[in-house]
């Protein structure tokens, strides 16, 4: 039985625990919030994606639809135009 | 003559040595692969895993996991005796073959459910949470039932170590749980997982039972849009990108100078997050964490602990234990969220629906899902996915939180 | 001058020790190269090997693995010896260098291998084979090779460990030989590895030289399509998707049933097909078997089996015997398959062109293609393809099998 | 010449080993097709692709096609409409 | 009383042993991260560094790298001692935790900068290289930083092994610098990635800081298209495809005869460039190269090189030796680049603006990107970005050069 | 002071090896310049990407497309046509 004293022991500690770790990310998220709102009140621009080397990823991706266009027609179609906004 | 029976050493039959139970176990492995495949119960674990159960349990087949005694003692097939802190991987591998290999390390020390915890991370979206962050305390109320059943296996006589393995159970989460028992009591971690998978995915049954049998209609109906304009928050985010950086950030720090023991789950699963929330700057690394990494330590992971479930380990009155405990830890977190927020409405003007409650246990994001279907039953226009996600999440949290104290405390 | 002399002292020329072999070994590494870059042999193997044998020769870099000797004893740079199974991963990595961590971490263990074959799976289609089961018989008969160069080992001296994955070669199954070989000859494993690929390369060579030598014009001009329509198959298949995830889960089973310790082969390739198989609901797991775990594990299987082929362990008669008696292994698998589909014809109705018997080798799908181009040579109507593919992978499934049985008998 | 004779004897066991295999799954596919043809004739109708993350992996594919079409078109067009079959 | 003792004594806190440095590790993790993500300073690594250096600086939370001391003993949490050569990694999991498990697996064994370096190759283009050789040579030159540092370290009385380690900072080249430090140095290897890292980060600050400092603006003007059409080279390339194939396989074979002890590195940086110049052949190992195992190794390497940054790791007079050591090592580099272009000036007719010397230290390809901006400050149309990656490109080979010297003597 | 004696040491073998190394590899590529020029002195028309297991490859290829149209559609469009050149 002395076990069932080590079992209530770890749910006592257990769930006070649970409990204040979650109070204390709820209002440490709370000062966060305004700390954010104060300090950089309004979303910057997003910024285009940067890729580290974008020479090397863009020709995959480039390499690919290409590929893709090619498998969809059979190898007999590739793109011909991409119309401006 | 001779032929033939050099024919039939060779087979597994053969080297039953009289024990027939394997048949069992690769019944077994068929049930999981069902559920997996054709009852699509997370598909992407239970089928490696039962598959590892398949490839576990054919005598002579040498993939099952050899566990080591608690002295690190473990017999080799040559009957020979070894201490497993004493054998390189290599070894390992040698005398006990590629499964033993896997499972001793990737699973044994405690390496791939952090790194699965990273690609989760990866993959969840703290907004839901930040911007209900008042609802993210039922993420705490339903971690009871981690140690209600904790308690109840003690009194029927598992050890401390056992105890606990099966309570967290409870916690809703695949990679806490395992992480947990290979801490504990490596040698329940096959019966383990696979009851944490497996209610998990039972989560669309065993939520609206429980919360049937604790909540009236009245209660289920309780709108949250509509609470929310009668006492709107004080707080509005402006900026959530930064805030979701720094969230990982604080949160990391604030649990591991708390908890430091549930760091290495707690610390990847918001190191994941923050490569999440960077974007471009680290989309390199997100997307290999969530991909790339995480789909190898989930297939390994799956055969490997499939591999556990060795006749030996599995066929004994614990794993009917493990059966029913985990149901009752899983139903009893549960119901203990869904009495947090009703004790949370005698007080409180500003009302909460129990059905945010009932997600505190986790089970990311299927729980949450499973409540908005309820619902929308009662009332098609009371959408409570984004409230409920909110317990959802935070329960994540919590049971890492629960998991940290009782490692701290029986590890 | 004392500058110049430790210049010298740290070139490669310095610690050659009066051996000039490596020289020998750089050119053998060029001409690997060669016949992977230029002559395109099985590139995505020849690539990694042969610049695993050029880094592998350069005295003083450290690169070449070192084999511990049947006890387990391996001598150290410093000269001092230490048991293999007694030094953890870390250590090897930190006395024998990066190539010896990746050899005893990846390769000796036996991981690679099946780990590859789970990739195979991944990427194999057992339609073929499902709507032309009649045909798979011959990827039986295709295995003799192996045992017929098994026997002509033993009888010029040859242990019968390293006359086994000798004959293994016959398999014309990469993973398949290279997991034999490391099982029980793994001082022969760079050599047999590269007969083993080189020769699958020479399908195009070898399978006509073979054919030609065998078969009649008429022979080679049976009509399967037409045979199909004069004797056409009872059954048909009505739900093939549910057929194709049921059939990796049987064959597993039945493997590991008769032949335990063919399971980690047969077993990787069937949970890899079956991820395949089973489509959306697995698809995260599928795309990473087959893509990053099984390039990966291409790239470390390259690199630390060419690695194994240092001055020492290939510049002697047993690689010459493993060059002549893996071309060997190979004609006779492809003599075997067809002479088989010739006294199959003397009985049956339903005629087979011997190419089918050819193609149970494997070296899938290499060798039907070119059964297809000699097929079409005599009749450009007459496309074998399919069914050739029925005989080609049902040959997989035969090596691994014998590679069991090899395994069990002299493991 | 005792090895011969093991080598016989592996020749032996190992053909008979792997016929009886491949005739064993032969007869036994035979055996699952009349089972599945009887008790699932037809093929249920292709469910949509389900990712487990769908809105996470849809905005990569997203971003993937946009920089492809970027690429294509040295940034200057973007997709105008795609057709309704 | 009991209960909130024993809440206490889990928490970070209670296990300091009265030492709160930690919280000074702590304030350094954040810099870092403020570095990455704000500053963007190599965000791919700075931020798992940083992340690193959080998780493991909370007492009770087992994520600190424990260094070995020179005779291979590590104290354990109990307070025992073992040696860490006698320590199978899956223990030194279980002992020291899973940050402990990867470093010793991935970092200490010397096996994730040579995979980096793969990447690295993989994704390096040597066409400017080969297009520009004459200006390749100023990627020796850049390498004087290196034993300048390594001499004034000895000066101050640091010894050659980390003399050395300290000097491999101005080969401004961070898996080169990690390489060498493993091999030479590991309980500083901490400081001296961050240093390495952060510097290289820091490029577009030093490099014009250095430039300005020595050279003129009539130097800076200095137009190589011009001098191109003034002096045209004598050869024309008219195969690159070719070429390119040949050059990794030629720079190995060369590199590796000289200087054996630089194979890891400049050979897997070979074989990475050779996978992507094979193109299709071998796309499919030049994707997983460039992606999935580079990313990988870059978390891992980031997470574990930051965790060995504990308290008395880092919080020593050696790391601030580290700091300006390798700022003078950087700006010492770029120096002896300008002035070995101005030497070169002297004598030749062909000039050489001083810029394409300073970019001989690496750092690819930022360096050149600053160095173009300089150039284009003074004469908008003078765009010598691809001069300067031609000296930027062989510094990366020269530095490995240097690192494989320095093993060869001191290892 | 006897370290500096090594320090100098190192650094004269190490700039020599250095330089010594980078003018090897300047010369020796220009020499294999010179006789790639003789031996292969136009390039071979690029042959079309050869992927080992097509279909399976182009079929994954294909999926990406389909599905990122979708999205882009949200589900009501398709690829109707796409032109030859
Ligand atoms: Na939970
Ligand atoms: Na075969
Ligand atoms: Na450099």
């Amino acid at each position: 039985m002395e076990n069932m004293g080590l079992g209530l022991t770890l749910m006592l500690i257990g769930m006070i625990t649970v409990f204040a770790i979650l109070l204390i990310v709820i209002n440490l998220s709370k000062v966060l919030i305004n700390i954010v709102n104060k300090v950089a009140p309004e979303e910057a621009p997003k910024k285009k994606v940067e890729t580290q080397i974008p020479t090397k990823i863009d020709s995959n991706i480039m390499a690919i639809i290409e590929a893709a266009v090619k498998e969809l027609t059979a190898g007999k179609g590739t793109v011909t135009s991409v119309e401006k906004l | 003559m001779d032929i033939l029976n050099k024919l039939y050493e060779m087979t597994a039959f053969a080297q039953t040595g009289g024990d027939w139970t394997f048949l069992i176990m690769i019944l077994i492995a068929f049930v999981l692969l069902y559920l997996g495949i054709v009852k699509k119960y997370e598909p992407l674990l239970l089928i490696p895993i039962g598959f590892g159960v398949l490839l576990a349990n054919f005598p002579g087949g040498g993939m099952g996991v050899v566990q080591a005694a608690s002295d690190g003692t473990v017999v080799l097939p040559d009957g020979s005796t070894e201490i497993i802190w004493d054998m390189p991987l290599h070894k390992i591998a040698h005398e006990l073959g590629l499964m033993n290999f896997i499972y001793y390390m990737c699973i044994k020390t405690g390496f791939i459910p952090p790194i699965i915890f990273m690609g989760v991370g990866a993959l969840t979206d703290f907004g839901p949470m930040l911007r209900n962050l008042r609802l993210s305390i039922f993420g705490a109320g339903a971690q009871f039932g981690i140690f209600a059943v904790l308690l109840s296996a003690l009194a029927l006589g598992f050890t401390p170590q056992e105890a606990a393995s099966l309570g967290i159970i409870g916690g809703a989460d695949g990679p806490t749980a395992i992480f947990t028992t290979i801490k504990l009591a490596p040698h329940l971690l096959g019966p383990i997982a696979i009851a944490a998978y497996s209610y998990m995915a039972l989560v669309p049954v065993i939520v609206p039972l429980v919360v049937k049998l604790l909540c009236t209609k009245k209660e289920l109906m309780i709108n949250m849009k509509q609470q929310d304009k009668l006492y709107p928050n004080k707080t509005e985010i402006k900026n959530m990108r930064v805030l979701k950086i720094l969230f990982p950030l604080c949160v990391t720090t604030i649990v591991a100078l708390l908890v430091p023991t549930a760091v290495s789950l707690v610390g990847m699963l918001m190191f994941g997050n923050l490569l999440k929330e960077l974007g471009a700057m680290t989309s390199r690394l997100f997307e290999t964490a969530s991909n790339a990494i995480m789909n190898t330590a989930t297939i390994f992971l799956g055969l490997s602990v499939g591999a556990t479930m060795t006749s030996d380990a599995f066929l004994n009155f614990t794993t009917i234990g493990i059966v029913v405990g985990g149901f009752l830890a899983f139903a009893l977190s549960i119901g203990a969220g869904i009495c947090m927020a009703k004790i949370f409405n005698l007080f409180a003007k500003k009302k909460v629906n129990p059905l945010i409650g009932a997600t505190g246990l986790s089970a990311v994001p299927m729980a949450s899902r499973v409540a908005n279907d309820i619902a929308t039953q009662y009332d098609p226009k009371n959408h409570v996915l984004n409230y409920c996600m909110a317990s959802n999440i935070s329960g994540v949290i919590g049971s890492a939180v629960a998991a940290g104290v009782l490692i701290s405390f029986l590890g």
